[in-house]
């Protein structure tokens, strides 16, 4: 396990997320953190490695508390859903690591610095986030989607992607797949699914 | 390999025929000697997309050795070729660029699915850009199940297929209307475009017929 | 000096092409259908159901319906309804047990999940069909097939499972496991 | 090492007042016989001469992730097959050494020398396969290739025996491997291991001094060593730069700090030092089959308890060394049964970054060989 304590010194708006040993750093200051990084001679993480998005929705938790008086009151917590990059970097050449950089950001409006311009390893990977997610890297050298085609407008990795209809076959349909593929059933049918 | 015609076209007496291969002269229809030939030199389209090319690699190397059905010759371009294996996952992103190979076909052009991805989308078939089956743009003559199938279900599929172009009319009166392939213009499918959500039409309703199951109460 | 690497090159051939008569390592065509396959006693295709009477297929049926599979299969390609009797309970048996073999892909997860050994793969390998959709959703009388059958096709695996059944009667009273929540 | 990035060379069109040519723009691909599968490049050529190229992704784009989350840990393990078909057994020990690293779970020993065992197979196969594909796009139509085939039958065979299938093998489960080896497996293995340096010396006589393989391939395509670390291009492409960084030694995942090889470096990083980096990959794991055969020990090869294990809200970053450079599975769990984000982290498609600056200024012809020594898998480049 790498030494964190030198970055956060060094950098005191970076925040360390101990459950992920993890570094979250603001936007403002990626490039500069990831360039010291690289070149740091104690740590020269020249290699990035991953880089992935994550998306959270949004969640609502209700717990019922019991009141001293018997009754029922009922606590909703609300944790706001959120867009994460996270880079994954070691060293080939003092063969140490990872270091977990993340980055994060809203899910309306999701904006990261690009860290393509200090690891050119990023640059394929960060345009798959960006096609597949929707997040924004400012400074990227060719941001285009990568594995969908140009028209396509939706993200299809995000957690509330609705998918087009296209069940009309599905004999052997689930969950999911099952409650899509009634709208196409004949009626007769139907009723076989409430019945199973 | 059998040597008598299957053909119910052909109207020779059957105890005239046999009589006569006694004698050692051979009774065939013009039209069975066109189609063994047409079924002896199937040449596919080398054309791979998934994991199943491997597999399709492997029966036209040494040890399944699709030569020996006369369909190793796999062709480079589709103007020369009679049979496309659609070998692995077809994707919406690629789906326009196998039907333009398939338009690019001459006729008479025949369609194997191989594998479950080709079939159905098979375990893809749950994702955004899966096509859920080829078989909903362009009409395919056999299926393979199967994720891969062996080599062997390979040359399985090529007998399948030799088995249908033996009983196809290909001469004769009827033969335009029975027989797809030889109406007199190239069979065509229209290429979708890519949607904003989706390929734009989903399907081709010509091809594509969904088939309902009716599940008893 | 050129062409050295072409004569080396002829040379090698030349003994891989003569070589392959008699060397069984360089691995002789397989005269498919004429002759055998390369199917082994381990292979595995697609999943069948297991039952152990030839007399009465239906009757000794080891699926109970439990559904296990169903749930577990990743590509969903398993469909099954319990049957009920006359008075509405459910019999622990299938009604309908379809297998659509254009999705599965043989993974084997169901048979791993299976608590009553009842469904096993097969290793049928000829199944194409010009038939997209009935000829590839295996309904239940397709897919039952006899433990002599099992036996026959993967030998070791069979044994291993009657033994581990025999070991389950002797037991009293056998807790049938529940899915997991 | 330099303080600023590696930027993408520009190529300089020729522009004299003697002769000039208009750029041609061509798109080879998604249906080229030499692009591997439905890869495609927009490449721009000035007379033969390649100026500009752009590969162009997501024609095979599957959506493993999008599937993987919204199923099981388990059931995500045979898409993993389907990720990099050649290498069905690595990619099921990386995604399985990820969920144990993030699960905790230990896997016995007997498992652990079966997964190296396995592992390196796929190693001996993938690569040799790819030599055979390497010379197919060189012009020796076939019959390289046709030899690697048939020594790949050879693993295939083995593979069959130990999981029932040929390509998706689906065999490595978390907390060790599924079934353990049938009784003459080990055997067999052993007579196929000896068998193999044989196939290479053949394979060796044929390709490694040829006049045609040498002037192809020497000086062509040549990756630096900062580019290729800056790009994070790892495998065998890495270490044909001369980066020596295997992550069997870096990381020493699973067991092999206890086998005995050496990590082949290249000097130049070009396509040649590509090639022969496989040849001699391949050798060295042939001396780890032997070894690990030598000393497997007996004994349960899973851990029964790991099969039902509930995963706490954690994240993990399991990476092993897969036959075409890192492979990685990022995983973030929220407690429930399904992955909350299941990410892979594809050798080829990084790989590929550096498919531009390997081949500006080189012929039309040249590129093909580059990609073809790059050594990519569409299954993986697009998941």
């Amino acid at each position: 396990m790498i030494d964190l304590a030198p970055i956060l010194a060094k950098f005191p708006p970076v925040k360390h997320d101990a459950a992920a040993n993890a570094l979250i750093v603001p936007q403002a200051l990626a490039l500069e953190v990831a360039k010291w990084l690289r070149d740091d001679p104690a740590y020269r993480m020249d290699y990035a490695s991953n880089v992935a998005g994550v998306d959270t929705l949004p969640v609502e938790k209700k717990t019922k508390v019991k009141q001293p008086d018997g009754t029922d009151k009922e606590i909703v917590t609300k944790k706001p859903g959120s867009m994460e990059v996270v880079y994954h970097l070691y060293s080939m050449a003092l063969k140490h690591g990872p270091i977990t950089i993340k980055q994060v950001t809203t899910r309306e409006n999701p904006v990261v610095t690009s860290l393509t311009p200090i690891y050119r390893g990023a640059e394929f990977q960060e345009r798959e986030a960006f096609d597949l997610y929707g997040i924004q890297f400012e400074g990227h050298p060719d941001l285009r989607r990568i594995l969908m085609w140009d028209e396509f407008k939706d993200f299809p990795m995000r957690k509330d992607y609705v998918e087009p209809d296209d069940y009309e076959y599905e004999p052997t349909p689930h969950d999911a797949v099952l409650a899509k593929a009634k709208a196409h059933y004949p009626k007769a049918s139907t009723s076989t699914e409430a019945a199973s | 390999m059998t040597l008598l015609p299957t053909n119910t076209s052909f109207a020779a007496d059957e105890g005239l025929r046999s009589e006569l291969q006694k004698a050692g002269v051979f009774v065939v229809s013009l039209e069975w000697v066109y189609n063994w030939g047409r079924k002896s030199s199937i040449w596919p389209l080398g054309f791979g997309i998934a994991c199943c090319a491997i597999e399709m690699i492997c029966t036209a190397a040494a040890r399944f050795d699709l030569s020996r059905f006369g369909a190793e010759v796999f062709r480079p371009s589709p103007r020369q070729a009679d049979l496309m294996i659609v070998a692995g996952t077809v994707t919406k992103k690629m789906a326009p660029q196998v039907i333009r190979l398939y338009n690019q076909m001459p006729e008479p052009k025949y369609v194997i699915a191989m594998g479950a991805c080709a079939i159905s989308g098979g375990p893809f078939k749950q994702g955004y850009n899966v096509l859920k089956g080829v078989d909903r743009f362009i009409p395919v003559d056999v299926h393979i199940p199967g994720c891969p199938p062996r080599p062997e279900a390979l040359l399985h599929a090529l007998m399948t297929l030799q088995r249908k172009i033996e009983n196809q009319r290909t001469l004769g009166s009827d033969a335009r209307r029975t027989n797809p392939a030889y109406r007199g213009e190239n069979r065509e499918c229209p290429i979708p475009e890519f949607g904003e959500h989706d390929l734009v039409p989903p399907y081709n309703p010509e091809v594509w017929k969904p088939h309902t199951i009716v599940r008893e109460a | 000096m050129l062409g050295i690497g072409i004569l080396k090159g002829m040379v090698v051939t030349a003994k891989n092409f003569f070589g392959s008569f008699v060397n069984k390592r360089l691995l002789p065509t397989i005269q498919y259908p004429e002759a055998g396959n390369s199917v082994t006693l381990f292979s595995r295709n697609i999943p069948f159901l297991v039952y152990d009477n030839d007399e009465d297929p239906l009757g000794t049926m080891r699926c109970v319906a439990c559904k296990i599979c169903e749930k577990e299969c990743p590509p969903q390609c398993i469909y099954i309804v319990m049957e009920k009797d006359a008075n509405g309970k459910p019999a622990k048996r299938p009604k309908v047990f379809d297998i659509d073999i254009s999705v599965c892909m043989g993974c084997q997860i169901c048979v791993e999940v299976c608590p009553f050994e009842s469904i096993k793969m097969d290793s049928t390998f000829e199944l194409s069909t010009p038939d997209r959709f009935e000829g590839l959703l295996l309904k239940r009388e397709h897919l039952l097939k006899s433990n002599t059958y099992f036996h026959k096709i993967h030998p070791d695996e069979a044994q291993e499972v009657d033994d581990r059944l025999a070991a389950k009667q002797k037991k009293p009273a056998p807790t049938p496991s529940t899915p997991a929540a | 090492m330099s303080t600023e990035t590696i930027a993408p060379r520009e190529y300089q069109i020729y522009s004299g007042d003697d002769l000039r040519t208009n750029v041609l723009e061509i798109s080879m691909g998604p249906q080229h016989p030499s692009t591997h599968g439905v890869f495609r490049m927009d490449v721009s050529l000035d007379g033969e001469t390649v100026v500009k190229l752009k590969p162009v992704f997501g024609y095979l784009h599957r959506n493993h992730e999008k599937i993987a989350e919204t199923t099981s840990y388990l059931g995500s393990m045979p898409y993993t097959d389907r990720l990099d078909y050649f290498c069905s057994m690595t990619n099921n020990w990386a995604y399985a050494l990820a969920v144990e690293k993030m699960a905790g779970l230990a896997v016995p020993e007997r498992a652990e020398y079966i997964r190296v065992i396995m592992a390196e197979l796929t190693r001996l196969q993938n690569h040799a396969s790819l030599v055979g594909f390497l010379t197919n796009d060189l012009g020796a139509s076939g019959t390289p290739l046709l030899y690697a085939i048939r020594e790949r039958e050879h693993i295939l065979d083995l593979f069959e025996w130990a999981s029932g299938a040929r390509m998706m093998c689906n065999y490595m489960r978390f907390g060790g491997v599924r079934n353990d080896l049938p009784s003459g497996w080990l055997a067999q293995c052993k007579k196929v291991v000896d068998d193999f340096p044989a196939f290479m010396d053949e394979f060796e006589t044929l390709l490694t001094g040829n006049e045609i393989i040498l002037s192809r391939c020497q000086n062509v395509g040549v990756l630096p060593r900062d580019l290729a670390i800056n790009a994070s291009i790892t495998g065998p492409c890495l270490r044909a730069s001369g980066v020596d960084y295997d992550l069997r030694k870096v990381d020493k995942y699973g067991i092999y700090d206890r086998f005995d090889f050496k990590v082949p470096l290249g000097s130049v990083g070009d396509c040649y030092d590509r090639f022969m980096i496989r040849l001699l990959e391949m050798r060295e794991s042939v001396k780890i089959l032997k070894q690990a055969l030598a000393t497997i020990p007996e004994g349960p090869v899973n851990d029964s308890k790991a099969r039902n294990f509930r995963p706490k809200p954690a994240e993990a970053y399991g990476r092993i060394e897969g036959p075409k450079g890192e492979l990685g599975f990022y995983l973030v769990s929220d407690g429930t049964p399904k992955p909350h984000r299941y990410h892979v982290r594809p050798p080829s498609f990084i790989n590929l970054t550096v498919l531009e600056d390997m081949c500006l200024g080189q012929k039309i012809a040249d590129a093909v060989i580059v990609l073809g020594s790059i050594d990519i898998v569409l299954g993986e480049v697009d998941r």
